[in-house]
């Protein structure tokens, strides 16, 4: 299990390479910073300290429920320019349902419960701090 | 006691510090919030609507009846928008 | 939109390079040999013809149903070792839901209608068939 | 009319061979069984428990009661396990 935490970009292949060795599936789910209506990147805010406890908590817990055999978290803070990843999370399994839930279970959580806080980045510097969704409150309801 | 009270995104910016070191006699994360919305209007205006505010307790996910016994680290930020 | 049935080992890192470019969301599944009972690799027949055309019409549809922005099917055939990649699919869209639901539609399908047979590859030589399981059929009922 | 009728997986190694040319008066693939299993026993065997075959025609996935008008290709196989 690894979570890492950074404002640096990160290399998904070198990441994934080796992951998951001796599973029969391995489910990746990658975010990225979508152009909607003029924005130009997202800066990200966290919570050093908690960001880190909290993402390997979960992680440990998304293992034991799904049984993974191995689970991959990284989150990037700071300014993420258009088009590039935000975040990645990576599962494996025997087999193909565990590694999806699993996947899908932590995009869920955080997606509202990871301590992260993002603002747009518009042409003109920043505009407004991104507005929690309560479909992502739903889906969380879900597990 | 004393505490580091952590504001995070538009708190952050509404009370103007990341954080601050306070002395407190909150029993409770309500409590809490009650002393330092008496400070000044920033603090007030911010922690108006407790429904847009999250707090951690120790950087544990808490509720506003969450007990400060032993507290450290109060942080208050907006719903999180992280993935 | 890609798809590719092939002997050769694949890249999945070159192969996602750009992919899903303006997507928020990316989610890919790869489907690895896992070693049960002395398997020391697994060998992939296909219907050479039938394979490329079902995989084309599948990623279409799937694109179509879940609005996703692109998909890329890769599937091996003959002679693959334990602990290597048999196939990866992915999928992009503008949020996750969609991406996640794309991909595991995908393999639902692939599961039990992509034209690929698998027999076992113990250290004495061919071993028998693998036998469909009713579960993936289950699976894919509930699209 | 002449038909190309292919095996794969253990339907193609208890026929015998991947492919062959047929003459075929059948209407349906269920026809086309009947003439198959007539042939010998391999064919016989092959194709005896149905529920464990699946077929294709001109490389679409068909079920035993499609007719073979116009058709040029017809695959037998067990169910896929791709993935």
């Amino acid at each position: 299990m690894r979570v890492l935490v950074q404002s640096d970009p990160f290399d998904a292949a070198a990441l994934l390479s080796g992951f998951g060795a001796g599973a029969g599936a391995v489910v990746t789910f990658t975010g990225l910073v979508r152009g909607d209506g003029g924005l130009v990147a997202l800066e990200l805010e966290h919570y050093p300290g908690m960001t880190e406890a909290a993402l390997s908590d979960h992680a440990r817990a998304a293992a034991r429920r799904f049984a993974l055999t191995d689970v991959l978290v990284v989150h990037r803070f700071g300014r993420i320019e258009l088009g590039a990843p935000i975040m990645m999370v990576a599962t494996a399994a025997p087999h193909r349902r565990a590694a999806f839930d699993g996947a899908d279970f932590l995009m869920d959580w955080l997606k509202s419960r990871a301590p992260f806080w993002k603002r747009e980045i518009g042409a003109d510097g920043p505009g407004g701090w991104v507005a929690a969704k309560d479909a992502d409150e739903d889906a969380l309801s879900r597990w | 006691m004393t505490l580091d009270v952590l504001y995070f995104a538009w708190l952050r910016e509404r009370i103007g510090v990341p954080r601050e070191r306070v002395e407190s006699r909150a029993e409770t994360v309500r409590d809490l919030v009650a002393e330092l919305a008496a400070r000044d209007d920033w603090h007030a205006a911010a922690l108006a609507d407790l429904s847009a505010v999250r707090v951690a307790v120790d950087q544990r996910l808490a509720d506003m009846d969450a007990s400060l016994a032993g507290a450290r680290e109060v942080a208050f930020f907006p719903p999180m928008t992280g993935g």
